[in-house]
């Protein structure tokens, strides 16, 4: 199937050669990973492992081994993805830089989009500081009144000569509060349909007038952020795309985090393995082992976490084959969206009242209460089921589109009928 | 949940929620989450005053109730209770006091009585056995001792166990039950504060090691109890279920609101038949969830023989349908619904506490194809 | 509670004479039931059944017992409510008239909605046939391209002087070729909005031009009919409300369809009495009685069925006290359309795929297979369940209307853009 | 259900569609519902002679397939054949070819497996004790007698059982269980034809009353045949999971085309939410089928030591959406759903029988906790 996937090219020669370099440097100078890597949360991430990660990246970028399959004129390598994904092989042994979910938004999502809508003049001067791990980047997407409709930003930019002021509010910025830049999204034409009046700015976390808030989460932690934006002067040469353009820009991102381009969800997974492990150990605990309904629970969320495997698989490997479609990922989306609340319940039912107290402390009794909070974050977080559910009728199945009220109406008319409805169009 | 109120009960229910909105409204108990009791000082005197744990108890006896339906003002007063999500023991405090008035109490325990009716002093209730294959609960054995007994065993979760000076512990000895009051500073009887999910709630993990008790602490007959801890167990449940009634309305309509005034796309998210058909779905859950839980309330009231099926439905009905709910809320309010500052996670979680206490909804169901003796 | 109904008037007065003068009568005349009454099907009512069903009507007519509460001026006896259900308590141990379905679109929607909306010149005429048994009444309703969509109606009437030309189809009449008359729903006028251009008429069953066929089902009975207008003459005299008013006499039609002002709905069930008898033995065909799966789905069923039972009760008491909305019914009819499909297949579950062969003929074993085939008629016919749920949602939540597409341009404009769709409005 | 084919499997899907295109299309099949045998005149041979019923079976013994992968090829025509629900032996005569050429046949069972592969036997699989638990099906027996066995008991629901010569019997002997090739006329045999739910297929319900057979019909070795009849089960599960697939693919774009052609207030019905979101479900849950359906067929192919688990996943998963699926889509067709002459019915049926046979859902959940030492 190489041939169908386009993407080998003649710089992806001497792949051997370069993964026994890689494994070579790799066993000199990254400490061995000690058990299965876990990413981090925000609890994880204090200052000291913050530091020591960061020392790890540059470690890496002065060996040659920091954006390897970025362009050479801004700091990368230039080589292929089979070189880099050679590397992450031989990588996945060793005790990689890890900065949780920001290493997810700065090197897969934010970056990827800055390359391709990016000026050079900025890419040059910035990407360097990505790879040396001096700019983590996180993203000023959602607002607290656009959630799922992301193209109805109102945070404010301004012109002002050769500079913009940013005035508004952010939410759901994944810790951003560790970030040393964000990609944010502001309105900059109020007069135009929504989707016509967007640009993106570069912003650094230390800007002058932005405050950054982690907000206390239901399961006591604080991954997200909320952000507050009051008179942020942002230089023009820090925009990213074109003014008013910034929905194509958008656009590219949305596709980046539902994971487009990750080397390894094509991969089906051999077998089911074993039943999920803390739920066979919440049965035992309960006394709940020999119990039909208990074992149906058991055998109900084994069951689904295989078929959301080889469902991911799938759909991985019609996107390869030239099927895909932006409704696709929505599928992935949706499953997950729809069994993790499920499972999370499941779990509960099997473990029983007990299960959800515990002595002060003992996490891993915690354990079934926390899933269950954090359930419904997966059919909410990153596009709700409802909107995966959009996605897949309109993109995939091919339904009429739902009928819009705001698409083609100039953006600040949109905001003055929304708190004075009429009803119908 | 009633549609029709007496005089009397219209009364009682704004003189409650009068109460809970300047006693402990829910930034009250929001602000005691970290506290060892969860409830404010002086709060059960308070609410003693107002007759709370006195319903089930005859006048006689130190007790007494607006309208002479104890069960009805006792579940209107738990639903107006699960609106503000309210701390403290109100279901355990009711069951216990019931017990006592009904099983001729020795003199000692009709004292107690009355300082359970004037908040005085905690009891709470120590189901033990009698829901013991609802959970990984052991179960409680009573075994002779002389003149004394003994007490062993272990009760996983029992609701306000930190807040309690004494307990009504229902243990099985030999084929029957037998029910003991039994004050917690007593040698082997070991109380464990737990942290737990519902943190507008308190619970402990109770351990009888060998706890021997003399045999003026048993409570009515010695034996044969079956059929009082059954009417105990069907108490515990339809107030159980009328403070959940009280949280999932208010939790319905706070997300009714907001789906009327959160804009997206141009409109409001309520316009949007995505949302739309999810609330009227949960409407129709819980306006059901109200009716099966009138007709339980009513059936125990009434002492009627299906009393209990009936208590099971109910149970069974508003322990899922209240999941659904409170998860279904969750989901149209959003991301908003995930942070600590939000009221739902409040409501989702104490939701979810009831269902699972004093038997899940599977347990109740299998109870009612016992009841028809299948 | 009877001060707050303002149903009692003073026509009331006596109804324990009327009551025993009633039993009295029935006792002599009626023969006893014998068994539980159960609604004859279409298969049922074969000429025989329908003719002496027709005789027994006549009877009640000719003593005096037919339209208690209906006018004395169209025949009926002015009499209260509580008369009329004085005596249907008393008959209810006797052998009454029962056509089915035709009982209930007669007496319980067609009349009652011709008696609110109908011309007096009319109703003398038509009244006295309907009480004597020569009129049964079916509902010339739904068409083919309207389904949900009921003011949506194509069936054209065309004036010619004094009287109109019917032309189109009409579909789930129920039992319509067992009626005498129907009542359909026409477009009189194309040109205003749909709501605005409906008019209703009475049409003789044996109209020239009408034909009427019944519907094979897939239980594979036929009580559902479709109606062919080709050319049916109407005079002006039989038509129901005003000229291009006719969404006001569907209204209704559609309140009375749904129940309103049955007797007994709000009387609370006692309790939940026995578990369903036919799935216990299902479950004892199976040998699955002891499996626990099966007792949750038996008590599940069980529960669900008392369930619906206090909300019907509920809901009507709420009727009752006044705080009647047009969305309320939708509460009883959803959940029905919910758990009549769940209830349906669960019984499937519990007896698994013996319970679904049968030997030729065993209809008590087939039984479990046509629950499953009818199962979703209830969540379909009369309103689906998504109809249910807007009227919750609007009528009793007080959520926005859908906005609409077609309800404030002329009607012949939306039909023709219906087939050449633009997308957004 | 697969993504990609290869051209060999292409061919072989081609030439399966057309012929059930021009031999037994769904019109076909709906003019058959109440004949006797369900299939047209002919139809057995003529799809023996495209190798139907010799995909299982090595070319030295009178079989062959495509591909070299016979269980892809099987899967894939099961698949096919669900698409326009195909009547007749299919996948009873690939499990029971499959059993005798792995058995090592005698050469009368030679023979007639040969005869299998022409088409001109039929024999189907009485799985008796193997899936004993998964219905009222009480089992089959049998008892040594002389040097003949007698084999007692029933089986209530036999797949294409009105059909059959042959009979392929699992009874339990002992601890163990054993295999018999069994002439349907023999004295003690009665098939009795069932009306059933789904009219395109035929049952019988198999009664064995002492019947005696000699011991050249004991198939493959005497006793210790578990592991080929849970090969068996794997092979009947993973056919008929296949042929559900197909029919829910079609029932499902049957729907998808109708909702956008159906126009209600003013618009296309699809354009609603209520409509879409439903769609959008549906999709999921059959995409999600294809994908562990697909695994199934690769591991039972493949012989993987998991490969029962992955069956009994794919089963219970298939079992359950598919007729999640065929009732939403009786939803969205609403009452043209409901007349005979509409293809959905016919679609329903088959899914839901399908979903019972061979196993409902919670058997094969049951089974996945044993597999795992539960």
């Amino acid at each position: 199937m190489g041939a169908l996937d386009g993407r080998s090219d003649a710089s992806s020669d001497g792949v051997d050669d370069y993964r026994r370099r890689a494994r070579a440097w790799l066993t000199t100078n990254l400490p061995p990973l000690e058990g299965a890597a876990q990413r981090p949360t925000s609890e994880d991430l204090t200052p000291e492992v913050m530091a020591a990660n960061r020392a790890l990246q540059r470690k890496l970028f002065e060996a040659g081994y920091a954006g390897i399959s970025w362009p050479k004129e801004y700091g990368g390598h230039g080589l292929s993805s089979a070189h880099e994904g050679a590397f992450l092989d031989e990588a996945s042994a060793f005790a990689m830089p890890d900065f949780g979910a920001l290493s997810a938004t700065t090197f897969d999502i934010c970056v990827p989009t800055m390359l391709t809508h990016g000026a050079p003049e900025f890419l040059r001067r910035f990407i360097p500081k990505v790879l040396s791990g001096d700019a983590l980047v996180c993203q000023f997407f959602s607002e607290p009144s656009s959630g799922s409709d992301l193209a109805g930003a109102r945070t404010r930019a301004t012109r002002d000569g050769d500079q913009w002021i940013l005035n508004g509010q952010k939410v759901w910025s994944t810790l951003a509060h560790l970030a040393d830049w964000g990609l944010c999204l502001t309105r900059t034409d109020w007069d135009v349909p929504k989707h016509r009046g967007l640009t993106w700015f570069a912003v650094p976390c230390d800007a002058p007038g932005l405050t950054i808030r982690p907000i206390r989460q239901i399961n006591e932690t604080a991954e997200f952020c909320e952000d507050f934006f009051d008179d942020v002067v942002v230089p023009d040469t820090d925009r990213i795309g074109a003014l008013n353009e910034g929905w194509a820009v958008t656009q590219t991102m949305l596709v980046l985090e539902r994971g487009a381009g990750r080397r390894d969800a094509a991969i089906p997974p051999s077998g089911p393995g074993p039943m999920p492990e803390e739920l066979v150990s919440l049965a035992q605990r309960a006394g709940r082992l020999a119990d039909p309904l208990t074992r149906q629970r058991l055998a109900r969320v084994h069951t689904t976490d295989f078929v959301g495997r080889v469902l991911t698989a799938r759909i991985a490997e019609m996107g390869r084959l030239g099927e895909l479609n932006p409704g696709l990922a929505s599928y992935v989306k949706l499953f997950r969206g729809t069994y993790t609340p499920i499972r999370a319940r499941l779990a509960v039912e099997i473990g029983g009242g007990p299960a959800m107290i515990w002595e002060g402390g003992d996490a891993k009794r915690a354990a079934t209460s926390l899933a269950y909070l954090n359930g419904r974050s997966a059919s909410i977080a990153g596009g709700t089921n409802e909107m995966q559910r959009n996605g897949i009728a309109e993109r995939a199945l091919g339904m009429p589109r739902e009928p819009s009220f705001d698409a083609h109406r100039p953006f600040n008319e949109v905001v003055r009928e929304a708190q004075n409805p009429k009803g119908t169009p | 949940m009633e549609l029709t109120l007496t005089s009397d009960q219209e009364l009682l229910r704004e003189s409650t929620s009068r109460f809970i909105a300047g006693r402990c409204p829910l930034t009250t108990v929001r602000g005691l989450v970290d506290s060892h009791t969860g409830v404010p000082e002086g709060y059960l005197r308070a609410a003693a005053d107002l007759g709370w744990f006195a319903l089930m108890v005859p006048e006689e006896q130190g007790g007494g109730n607006v309208s002479g339906d104890g069960v009805r003002d006792a579940a209107l007063i738990a639903e107006e209770r699960g609106r503000a999500l309210q701390p403290g023991p109100f279901v355990s405090m009711n069951v216990v006091a019931a017990a006592l008035a009904a099983s001729g109490p020795t003199e000692a325990q009709a004292a107690l009585l009355a300082a359970l009716c004037r908040g005085e002093t905690v009891a709470t209730w120590v189901p033990g056995d009698a829901t013991a294959d609802a959970g990984a609960d052991g179960g409680i054995t009573a075994t002779p001792a002389g003149r004394d007994f003994e007490l062993s065993g272990q009760a996983d979760l029992v609701q306000d166990g930190t807040l309690a000076d004494w307990l009504l512990v229902t243990a099985g000895s030999g084929d029957d039950l037998c029910q003991f009051l039994v004050r917690v500073v007593t040698p082997g009887l070991s109380v464990v504060p737990m942290s737990g999910h519902d943190i507008t709630q308190r619970f402990a993990a109770v351990t009888f090691d060998r706890v021997r008790v003399p045999t003026g602490s048993v409570v009515g007959e010695r034996g044969g109890c079956r059929r009082v801890v059954e009417r105990q167990l069907q108490l515990a449940c339809v107030l159980s279920t009328a403070e959940t009634i009280g949280a999932m309305d208010v939790l319905f309509e706070m997300t009714r609101a907001y789906a009327t005034e959160r804009t997206a796309f141009g409109r409001a998210i309520g316009s949007f038949q995505a949302v739309k058909h999810q609330l009227a779905d949960m409407s129709l859950s819980l306006e059901a969830g109200k009716a099966i839980a009138v007709a339980a309330v009513r059936a125990v009231q009434a002492e009627q023989h299906d009393a209990g099926e009936i208590v099971s439905m109910a149970k069974a009905w508003v322990g899922d349908t209240g999941i659904d709910i409170a998860q279904g809320c969750f989901q149209i309010f959003g991301g908003i619904g995930y942070t600590w500052e939000h009221d739902l996670h409040l409501f989702l979680r104490r939701i979810t506490m009831n269902s699972l206490l004093f038997g899940q909804p599977d347990w109740h169901r299998e109870r009612i194809c016992r009841m028809h003796g299948l």
